[in-house]
């Protein structure tokens, strides 16, 4: 990897875990348990490197196999991760009429 | 750069900021469902920047592994009860780190001979992390679903063959990077990380798998990350980053709840050291009758539900609004006092009376709940144990001296809800169902409440 | 310059907005005469700019006249800027005993 | 890249941290100071990195500019009053944002043959930012120090002229991005620029010029940021960012505390208008003597000071202070209302009460003090005027209608403090002074202070 590049994605790294760190702790309890679930969907974005390895050129039948199975198995964490979520927050939704009182979470 | 590149790289970009704005939308319920929507949006707009972007020349694996994904992950979002929520997010996090893991091996197939120093680097952390992950996952959901024995599993000398592992896999990770050409090496790193998450997870209690889950969840999103350096992907870089972020935060904030340091977690094998040092208490445990209960609640004024781990265990979460309402029928105040670990899930209590449809309003955190127990007529411990256990306040010798509790205790009179002797999570005996103010009313709490409910209607 | 450094530096942008929207918004009104300030002297970081530019090879005489300009105008906004938060803030300080009140500001 | 490079890209690493944490630090008064000497270790890490990562050939520029820059920046950060802070920062200002020009236009000359166009295109952006800020921020500290003349100064077709120039300018620079060979092209667009921050400036009153000194201390942060991609340099694009947004945030605030948008503030020409806008009032202005007032303090048991800006140029923080001592001595109650927008800079009356030792716990701000005038038996306006305008509240035709303010009004007896009949800066007239309840004690409010202060000595 070019170093300027290279250096750059440090950047991103740390700006990315500062910004993590303030968002996150803004995160009532109230909603930690999908906070949990909804982190983990979004962490299936490593679906991305599994696409290009199931479909991508030059490589090895071995390599589409195992990307087969990337593919698979990001797709269920992605898919299910984010439908978990969703369900849960359909429970929460259901309340909301309840404005003010959430803040008291 | 083409023209399709610059279009992946711009839906990468706005994917980064939607997982963002989806996070930030979690800081309050009004605004987290449309956050979940951002990020999902985000994620659409990934796929279809990779596909437009990159050079794909077969589309038979993509599609079916999209297809053969979206059913099985679809299927375990609709048909998952919430009181097993733990188990399915354990489940999916395994997947994902799976993913993460064969990336980068299919990475290590197709380019290792071009890696530079610094992406071989991130390339072993990515696959190390990826494995260990999705054993420890794995294993995780296996105990809180209660396939594997939820007690934590020790035999002597374990630490040492842990170590062996842990060394043996560092030790090939390092070998590897100093020789790309080691082959071998790289398969053993890989099988060796495979194992160690089992060996990491196996010696923890079930009752802390919570915490393991949130630390697990941080190193998916960090083998995200690391994918992110070995493939020059800021996306990735982003969302793994965030992802490991929430899931650090989170085990810390339960930690901190609960009293104890990571370490004493990962480490320690709490529950089973807590087998053998519960005390005996004096003093004996009342029973009440169905109906003095329902007399009790009925002619109350103010009523405290203290909803633990066996409201979700025993699925009560409607049966208790159902009593709730009668009683407030009859005029009775009632809140819900929420310990911020009560459960087995950081927010568990939450979910569940959500589901329930509980006001929001209804719901008091520790802090503002705890100064009303004085003026509380009737507290309901319904199976709740280590969150109401007074020896953490009284007794600085306790295991779990110093966790802040739910101080019941204060109310007039206290009923608690729960099958029998059963220890809660800790193991610890609890002083609190030997005080004079307490009465227990043994039963499963789904079934006690509805019966409760049925008194009451008749007093 | 290099594609992906290019992309790259959109990310550091677009990161550290966000970043610096949530991290000002949460600072108090009571600070907001110190915060223009300090960003102020913040901003003379094009200081390592010019000090390239005055001192750097391959330059002509007058790139690095020019150079030997922007390092004094960078310095004193600089040291100028620090220098000003600095009286203010030294004042804040002085009520500092007063612990708790300060979170009623 | 050599060990030196990695030296210098890491010390932009920490200084990019560093600032970061720093503007955390500025969210609470007790860890302002330490970020502070973060920022100042992060922009001394940053310098040490460039001269030793950098190719430096000649040290005598270097050296002469930063101890000539020292010199300078060190006398304005010494003698400045607290009192010319605004027009000191603004100052401050012009000189960032003229050597980011300067290094814009150095770039151009020794490398505009092999920029790309991206690089070019920040360039321009870079340099037109950085010029119209001096000279903006130039006019602006001479307004505030009364060396230009406060009024807005408008004449007709202003507003046509001023469009040309701006399309003049941006016309240029398209065309030099276009065209990079035209190396007049880019020096007219550098004029034009310089020519456009002095018309954007001149047309603003001096009272408005809190909120253009936020707007060009935007433009200055956006223009380091654009000489980072000129310079491919991160930690240029995150600390000018930073500064970027918390002047655009401040504007923001402001506006909303005047309930003005920012379109209105820059093209309204508000002070000229309104000149003409200030209706007669009815009632007269009844004067109280300075034994009177005196006497009323002395005696009341709970007393409010509303400070404005008339308190930050007769320099009265002290006196008030004194005052207020003597007060508290006799057992009154004493507090401070601060407005948000009171004065000329946000947060202006709390540096100000800051310097004369007020401590923090007797100011509130306008949520907190509002309900509290009603039994309050004192207001003591202090060269303070738009921000108590009733009008703001009760008549929806005034120009501050909308302006949230402090409701001195409600209380049992107002004394106002100020020279004679000056109005405002917003410059209406205010019915508060005709109100039953009010007395005028004409004066400097600091002389007024301190006899008021002997006065209650003698009481
Ligand atoms: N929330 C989190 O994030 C989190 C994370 C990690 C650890 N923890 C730990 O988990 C514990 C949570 O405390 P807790 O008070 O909620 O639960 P607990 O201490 O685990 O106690 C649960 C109690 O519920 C009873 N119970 C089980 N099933 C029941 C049923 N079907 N009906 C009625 N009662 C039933 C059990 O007694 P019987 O067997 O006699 O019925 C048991 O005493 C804490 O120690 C906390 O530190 C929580
Ligand atoms: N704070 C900010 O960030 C900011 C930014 C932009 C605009 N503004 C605007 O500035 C205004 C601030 O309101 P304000 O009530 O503080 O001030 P103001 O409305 O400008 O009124 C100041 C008053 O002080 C009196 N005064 C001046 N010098 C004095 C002296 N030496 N001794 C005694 N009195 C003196 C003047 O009357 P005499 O001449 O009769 O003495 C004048 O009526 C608001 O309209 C606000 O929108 C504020």
């Amino acid at each position: 990897m070019n170093p300027a590049v290279l250096i750059a994605s440090v950047y991103v790294f740390a700006l990315a875990a500062f910004l993590g760190y303030q968002v996150i702790s803004r995160v009532p309890p109230l909603l930690h348990t999908p906070l949990m679930s909804a982190t983990n969907a979004i962490s299936g974005i490593s679906l991305i490197g599994s696409l290009v390895l199931a479909g991508g050129g030059h490589s090895p039948l071995f390599a589409h196999l195992l990307g087969f199975v990337a593919v698979t198995a990001a797709t269920i964490n992605v898919v299910g991760g984010f439908g978990i979520t969703d369900r849960m927050l359909k429970m929460f939704a259901k309340r909301l009429p309840a404005k003010n009182a959430a803040v008291n979470e | 750069m083409n023209i399709e590149s610059y279009f992946m790289e711009a839906t990468y970009l706005v994917a980064s900021i939607l997982f963002i704005l989806s996070l930030k939308g979690m800081s309050h319920p009004e605004t987290a469902r449309r956050g979940m929507f951002m990020a999902e949006a985000g994620m659409f707009a990934a796929i279809v920047g990779t596909l437009v972007g990159q050079h794909i020349v077969t589309w038979v694996w993509i599609i079916s592994g999209l297809a053969l994904g979206s059913i099985i992950g679809g299927w375990m979002a609709v048909t998952v009860p919430m009181t097993a929520m733990p188990q399915r997010t354990a489940l999916s996090h395994a997947f994902g780190a799976l993913a993460a893991a064969l990336v980068g091996v299919g990475e290590f197939l197709v380019h290792a001979s071009e890696m530079g120093v610094v992406t071989r680097g991130a390339l072993g952390l990515e696959v190390m992390l990826g494995a260990l992950t999705t054993t420890g996952s794995l294993i995780a959901a296996g105990k809180l679903q209660g396939v594997i024995g939820g007690k934590p599993i020790q035999f002597r000398g374990q630490n040492a063959v842990n170590l062996l592992i842990g060394v043996g896999m560092l030790g090939s990770f390092v070998f590897f990077w100093i020789h790309p050409e080691a082959v071998a090496v790289f398969y053993i790193m890989l099988g060796l990380a495979f194992v160690f998450g089992v060996m990491l997870v196996i010696p923890i209690g079930s009752a802390d798998m919570p915490v393991v889950m949130s630390l697990l969840n941080s190193y998916a999103g960090l083998a995200a990350a690391a994918t992110g350096f070995v493939l020059g992907n800021n996306v990735l870089i982003i969302a793994g980053t965030l992802d490991g972020f929430s899931g650090f935060i989170l085990s810390v904030l339960m930690c901190k709840a609960m009293n104890r340091s990571i370490t004493n977690v990962l480490f320690g094998g709490f529950g089973a050291v807590i087998a053998e040092a519960s005390g005996d208490s004096d003093g004996v445990m009342r029973e009440i009758s169905l109906d003095d209960a329902a007399m009790q609640l009925a002619f109350a004024s103010r009523v405290v539900f203290v909803p633990g781990y066996g409201l979700a265990t025993a699925q009560a979460q409607h049966a208790v609004r159902e009593l709730a309402e009668l009683l407030e029928g009859r005029g009775v105040t009632v809140k819900y006092a929420i310990h911020p670990v009560a459960g087995r899930m950081p927010g568990h209590m939450n979910v569940l009376l959500a589901e329930a449809n509980v006001p929001y309003a209804a719901l008091y955190e520790m802090e503002q709940i705890n100064p009303e127990f004085v003026s509380t007529d009737v507290a309901v411990v319904i199976g709740a144990n280590d969150v109401v256990n007074p020896d953490a306040r009284d007794n600085p010798k306790s295991l779990i001296a110093g966790m802040p509790i739910l101080e019941v205790d204060r109310a007039r009179s206290v009923i608690v809800l729960k099958r029998g002797q059963g220890r809660g999570f800790s193991g610890l005996e609890n002083p609190l169902f030997f005080k004079a103010c307490t009465t227990m009313l043994y039963g499963d709490a789904r079934s006690s409440l509805s019966h409760l409910a049925k008194a009451v209607q008749q007093v």
